[in-house]
């Protein structure tokens, strides 16, 4: 079969050969575009730079201090009234960003790592004569994971790590990759028939060569998505964890004040409930919004990949 | 056929030997939650050996397995019950309790998602994509709360029980399933119209939907017939294979929150109190769900795309 | 005038993929084939889609394992070849690709893509391995400011003449060009086409030039091999083929190419499709559409018939078909 | 010649590219006659696609933005239809044939369906009556066993056979017109030419003018009665095919027939390349857009742009768009 005329109506409008810069510029310059896109790149730059002051020292230190008295409404020393125990709300919630960060970054570099990694070799070997066991046995293990009831799992890795801090994010980095982990494999397989890795293994370039210079670069672009999804997945599971007593332990976190709140609502006292509410919303919505701008800025049907 | 049935096999077998690693064998020890503090070393090592922990790892994990396949799942070490009892009990009250909220939840996403899709670009897109990013970045737990208070408490319209689930005719089922439903819709309504809208989206820009059109086809035919069928496989992977997960892992949240006394309910309790007899009937069970769901969905995409041999 | 043995022979190559799904089973892409290419000669191997031409190629490279048969470069069977010797042929045998869009790794640019092989084979210092992209590129007519810019920036034309600069880098005997012209437009054709002539006669690179259209084929080729359906058909010199080619298949090639004139008319000669390679005819493949069916053409096989005067082995014409009986 | 049946006046087409608005059909104007065969000529980004395109009025709209004073198809402007009777017309009046015979058909229905659904949108049959004229039809395209293609799908075909289908759809309603583009780009030599041959049978049996985009030369000189020659948006030579290949004017068109390889049993005649790149949709020179890589460009063709005028003078059908072009048709060049 010839192959088709490469500028067909849909090319033409699509991709366009002659625009200048590496590709990662010309995503830059559809993100700027697109205004939902800067919104939620705004938000996420504002929150990191609290998360930094926080995390310098600056902010929201004296969160576990129960200067004032049981549900205190908004006052001058406390902007957002204090909770069951007299601890100031508006602390708390500062600070809990860093909790928020720290899972969330952790989480989701860890497995977008895992995934890229285990991603690419199964898709690499599917098919290889002899190493296709390689793509079968770790398909099989990502549908093992797939299969066994999160919150289960979650809790039996805490049990099985008593109660060790790090318990909650390494049940979370093992059940998260794997969605990274098949978009990448399908990339790679698909990557892996293209003419440019046919040339670099017909003058025998070893394969690890040839999975960094020519493959990995070249599902970045859902790396990146990926990993944003990841991090907003990670910080909305937190919040259920903390409220089912598996979560952050000795440090304040939306989902613990949230965990409170569920009394003191009843009661009639919102502060605690609105101020975590709206931190983890609108953090939650900034990332969201960039992980769509991302998709669509490096959508490969515009980019002539 | 038979690959997929083996796969199946590897797939269970796979589920079973991590969580038996997880809860059995680096699982919290039974014991002393059993009998107390100050028993005797003879009582010990008397409930040691009947709860196995003597045996070396191989062998328990045959048992285990026996267990599972035999369906003799054993009594659950806190209240005592038959597990297979409990989960006879407990499996229709979760069912009852999780289904209208998946299937309205799913319908609506796809109804939002191809209007979403079909009016691409325009205010409506615009608007439905604002609404599933906004429900997308709000937790499940605040939700479950905000609607509590708005639908539960004097303030807010105070209509429906805060707690419980005393079901025994269809009002009183609908008094008690009314705001669990209404926030599992709410929750998932962002991700499922989301997810359609692209799939619709990305078969609307095909080829042969050009095609339709050159030949004089209405955007309702195109939406309605060929956009829809060749979206099938694509969304009945979806329904499909989120059936265990809002089954078991959602409706563990919701239970426990709204204190329902389903499968959900009872395998976070078994959690806390450690109780493994149940923990490794609900993990053997969702496993074997997923590997029925697989076979399922091998046939459905046989019926749905011809291209599927 | 070739007195030492071919730069590259192919002896009774077979090559087999298992298809998934439908009804599986095996397809034999490349069925037996056999030709010798000198030294600083074009070979030119045409044949429609599903001929195998393709799989050929990257049996060649050891990008595919063929199941049956050898290829011999300078006379050394490339499967049991040592690592050193095969790693010498990896160099001495490059491959260009038919779609200038996918040969070129996309987010590397075009210096990185250049001197991969130059590092990879370890040519030349360091230091100069810039310089020599720089001269390969100026061998195919392109300024050395291409270097800095990305694939997505260059049009077809200038993407295919980087593939081949790429090459031409590790200064190989023999260039494999898959369809490398067949998605160009027709003025950028012609220039490829005039650099493929230009770096034969200047540098003595021989080419294994695949290609779908005749036409091209007779711009470049000293040799014409065609397949159809996995197997070889027809060998000659391109003077003779083009002339009086022997087999039918041949020469409804021939006359269902159009024309760019049009006092000539087409007749169309052949109906029906190829059929498929899951299941090839008996006897002679072509049988189920050749206009010249005879009995024994649905049951034998034809083998390889000389049909010009013995003498040099480098301008005989080989023909596969009954009608030329020995 | 008898009346026309397609008038196009002042078409043109921009497009949002990566750098900026680019006009890719500029201001095109031509005609299409009773039974003709025409051929819409040019390389890869000349914009014959896209013209094929906006006469369907398929242009998505915020992409590209179509403007034409008239697009007259019979006694209707199809520029001032709506889009409900334009939708009418497509498959009905006019109809079009696309280059990808694997994508252009429905995967996942069968071939009776897709074809019988477009007879009974047009010709108001019922479904048996339907029925029978896909069968009908798919035996006026040379399939022999219609009615095991009816009950097939698209991915059991040979791509041969998926174009046969296409025009069985195409020419169902008796059209006033046919637009093919590139129907046989991704076909086989031997199938390309079976199918050009049922093509213009048709066409002659039906009455249905054929409007046929390529990029080959050697399909316009077997398949075509005449041609438009087209480069960066804009026709730069119309004339029949004979004085077309043996007496081109435009440089462009000489430059083409010099580069397209020609199988010959004598002498091989060696192709030349034309010199320079084709200038971007976006950054097109002044003037004349072939002046940079034109032997015989000078000031003039750079600053003023060549308007397409007859030949020799008067009324001839041979026309180009050039200030200095090849010596007239009387003598050959």
């Amino acid at each position: 079969m010839k192959s088709p005329r490469t500028l067909t109506l849909s090319t033409v409008f699509a991709s366009d050969p002659f625009e200048p810069g590496p590709k990662g510029s010309r995503a830059w310059y559809k993100l700027r575009q697109d205004k939902a896109g800067l919104f939620g790149l705004a938000i996420v730059a504002i929150f990191l730079v609290l998360t930094l002051g926080v995390f310098f020292g600056w902010l929201g230190q004296g969160w576990s201090v129960a200067g004032g008295g049981r549900w205190e409404p908004v006052s001058v020393d406390h902007w957002l009234g204090t909770n069951l125990l007299g601890q100031d709300i508006f602390q708390r919630a500062v600070f809990s960003l860093r909790t928020a960060f720290e899972i969330g970054l952790v989480v989701s570099l860890l497995s977008t790592l895992l995934g890229a990694l285990l991603g690419v070799l199964a898709g690499w070997y599917n098919g290889e004569p002899g190493r296709t066991w390689v793509d079968g046995g770790i398909l099989w293990f990502m549908g093992v994971l797939d299969s066994i009831p999160f919150y289960l799992f979650v809790a039996a890795v805490a049990y099985a790590l008593q109660g060790w801090p790090w318990a909650m994010h390494i049940a979370m980095v093992a059940t998260f990759w794997t969605t990274t982990g098949r978009l990448i494999r399908a990339e790679a397989m698909r990557i892996k028939s293209r003419e440019f890795v046919l040339s670099a293994r017909a003058i025998g370039l070893p394969t690890r060569l040839i999975l960094l210079r020519h493959v990995l670069p070249n599902t970045l672009h859902i790396l990146l998505v990926q990993a944003t999804i990841a991090f907003v997945a990670a910080i909305k599971t937190e919040v259920i964890l903390s409220f089912l007593g598996l979560g952050v332990q000795d440090s304040v976190s939306w989902g613990l004040m949230l965990a409170e709140s569920t009394q003191e609502v009843l009661a009639g006292h919102f502060n605690n409930f609105l101020a975590a509410s709206l931190m983890l919303f609108m953090l939650l919505l900034g990332f969201n919004l960039l992980a769509d701008a991302l998709q669509d800025a490096f959508d490969p049907r515009q980019a002539s990949l | 056929m038979l690959r997929k049935i083996i796969h199946g096999l590897a797939l269970i077998l796979g589920v079973t030997f991590i969580s038996f690693l997880l809860m059995v064998w680096f699982g919290p020890d039974q014991t002393y939650t059993l009998i107390g503090k100050h028993a005797t070393a003879s009582q010990i090592a008397e409930v040691r050996h009947q709860l196995g922990y003597d045996q070396p790892f191989t062998r328990r994990y045959l048992d285990y397995l026996v267990e599972l396949f035999t369906l003799d799942l054993g009594a659950s070490n806190s209240s005592g019950e038959q597990v297979s009892s409990i989960l006879k009990r407990t499996l229709p009250i979760s069912l009852a309790l999780m289904l209208p909220g998946f299937i309205i939840g799913n319908l609506l996403g796809i109804v939002l998602g191809l209007v979403a899709a079909f009016r691409r670009g325009t205010w409506i897109d615009r608007l439905i994509t604002g609404l599933s990013v906004t429900g997308m970045s709000i937790s499940f737990l605040i939700i479950i709360i905000a609607l509590q208070v708005l639908l539960s408490t004097p303030y807010g319209f105070n209509l429906f029980p805060v707690r419980g689930w005393r079901v025994d005719n269809l009002s009183s089922y609908l008094t008690y399933v009314t705001v669990p439903t209404l926030s599992l819709i709410m929750v998932t309504l962002g991700y499922n119209t989301r997810f359609y809208r692209a799939v619709f989206v990305e078969e609307s820009s095909r080829e042969h939907i050009r095609t339709a059109r050159a030949f004089g086809a209405s955007p309702a035919t195109l939406m309605g017939r060929h956009v829809l069928k060749n979206s099938l496989v694509a969304v009945s992977t979806r329904i499909m294979f989120s059936i265990p997960l809002v089954v078991v892992s959602g409706s563990l949240l919701i239970e426990t929150y709204f204190g329902i006394p389903g499968i959900g309910k009872v395998s976070f309790d078994a959690i806390t109190s450690g109780d493994q007899p149940i923990l490794k009937a609900v993990v053997g069970l969702t496993a074997v769900m997923f590997v029925l769901i697989q076979i399922v969905a091998d046939f459905v995409y046989r019926l749905v795309d011809p291209r599927i041999a | 005038m070739h007195t030492n043995p071919p730069l590259l022979s192919v002896r009774d190559l077979v090559v087999k993929y298992r298809v998934k799904g439908g009804r599986g089973g095996l397809l034999t892409a490349v069925n037996g084939v056999s030709f010798d290419i000198h030294a600083g000669s074009i070979f030119g191997l045409v044949g429609e889609s599903g001929s195998g031409k393709t799989s050929l190629a990257h049996s060649i490279m050891q990008l595919v394992q063929p199941c049956a048969g050898e290829v011999l470069f300078h006379g050394e069977n490339l499967a049991h070849m040592k690592q050193a010797s095969l790693q010498k042929t990896r160099r001495n045998i490059q491959l260009v690709f038919q779609d200038p869009l996918a040969s070129l790794s996309p987010r590397r640019s075009i210096a990185q893509t250049l001197i991969e092989p130059l590092d990879h084979f370890r040519i030349d210092v360091a230091g100069k391995r810039h310089a020599r992209a720089c001269r390969a590129l100026e061998t195919v007519g392109l300024e050395p400011d291409v270097l800095q810019r990305f694939p997505h920036e260059l049009s077809s034309g200038q993407r295919q003449r980087v593939a081949l600069a790429r090459a031409l880098l590790p200064e190989p005997e023999l260039i494999i060009a898959d369809e490398a012209v067949s998605s160009l437009d027709v003025s950028v054709q012609a220039r490829i086409i005039e650099l493929i002539l230009d770096l034969r006669q200047n540098l003595g690179i021989a080419f294994l030039f695949i290609a779908h259209d005749l036409a091209v084929i007779q711009q470049l080729a000293d040799r014409v091999g065609v397949m159809y359906l996995g197997k070889m058909i027809e060998i000659a010199p391109a003077h003779r083929l083009f002339r009086q080619a022997a087999h039918p298949y041949t020469r409804a090639l021939l006359e269902a190419v159009p024309v760019p004139d049009p006092a000539h008319a087409n007749p169309v000669v052949l109906q029906g499709e190829p059929p498929s390679a899951l299941t090839p005819p008996a006897g002679c493949v072509f049988h189920t559409r050749c206009p010249q069916v005879m009995e024994q053409c649905r049951v034998l096989e034809p083998l390889d018939t000389q049909i010009n005067e013995p003498g040099l082995k480098n301008t005989a014409h080989h023909v596969w078909c009954h009608l030329w009986k020995e | 010649m008898n009346r026309a049946v397609l008038s196009v006046r002042n078409l043109s087409v921009s497009v949002q590219t990566g750098l900026g608005l680019a006009r890719v059909v500029d201001r095109l104007s031509f005609s299409l006659r009773e039974g003709e065969v025409l051929g819409l000529v040019g390389e890869s980004g000349c914009g014959k696609s896209i013209t094929a395109a906006a006469l369907m009025g398929l242009v998505p709209s915020p992409a590209g933005i179509v403007t034409a004073d008239q697009i007259m198809l019979g006694d209707k402007n199809l520029v001032q239809l709506d889009e409900a009777s334009l939708r009418r017309v497509r498959g009905s009046e006019i109809s079009m044939i696309f280059q990808e015979p694997l994508t252009a058909l429905d995967p996942v229905f069968s071939i009776g369906s897709q074809l019988s659904t477009v007879i009974r949108r047009h010709r108001g049959e019922n479904r048996h009556q339907a029925r029978r004229s896909s069968v009908e039809m798919l035996e006026r395209v040379g399939m022999a066993d219609a009615h095991r293609i009816m009950q097939s799908y698209p991915h059991q075909l040979s791509g041969g056979m998926r174009q046969r289908v296409m025009i069985a759809m195409a020419m169902a309603c008796r059209p006033r017109v046919l637009i093919a583009d590139e129907p046989t780009t991704a076909l086989d030599v031997t199938t390309q030419a079976q199918v050009l041959e049922q093509l213009s049978e048709l066409g002659q049996s039906f009455g249905t003018a054929i409007l046929l985009i390529t990029h080959d030369l050697g399909v316009v000189a077997q398949a075509c009665d005449r041609a438009l020659i087209m480069y960066c948006g804009r026709i730069v030579e119309e004339a029949p095919v004979e004085a077309l290949f043996t007496a081109p004017t435009h440089p462009y068109t000489a430059g083409l027939l010099a580069a397209v390889p020609r199988i010959s049993s004598a002498q091989v005649q060696r192709v030349q390349a034309i010199p320079g790149l084709v200038p971007h949709p976006a950054a097109l020179p002044d003037g004349c857009h072939f002046a940079d890589r034109c032997p015989r460009a000078d000031s003039q063709c750079r600053t003023l742009t060549p308007q397409l005028q007859a030949v020799d003078g008067q009324k001839s059908i041979h026309r180009h768009a050039c200030h200095h072009p090849l010596s007239s048709p009387s003598h050959a060049h």
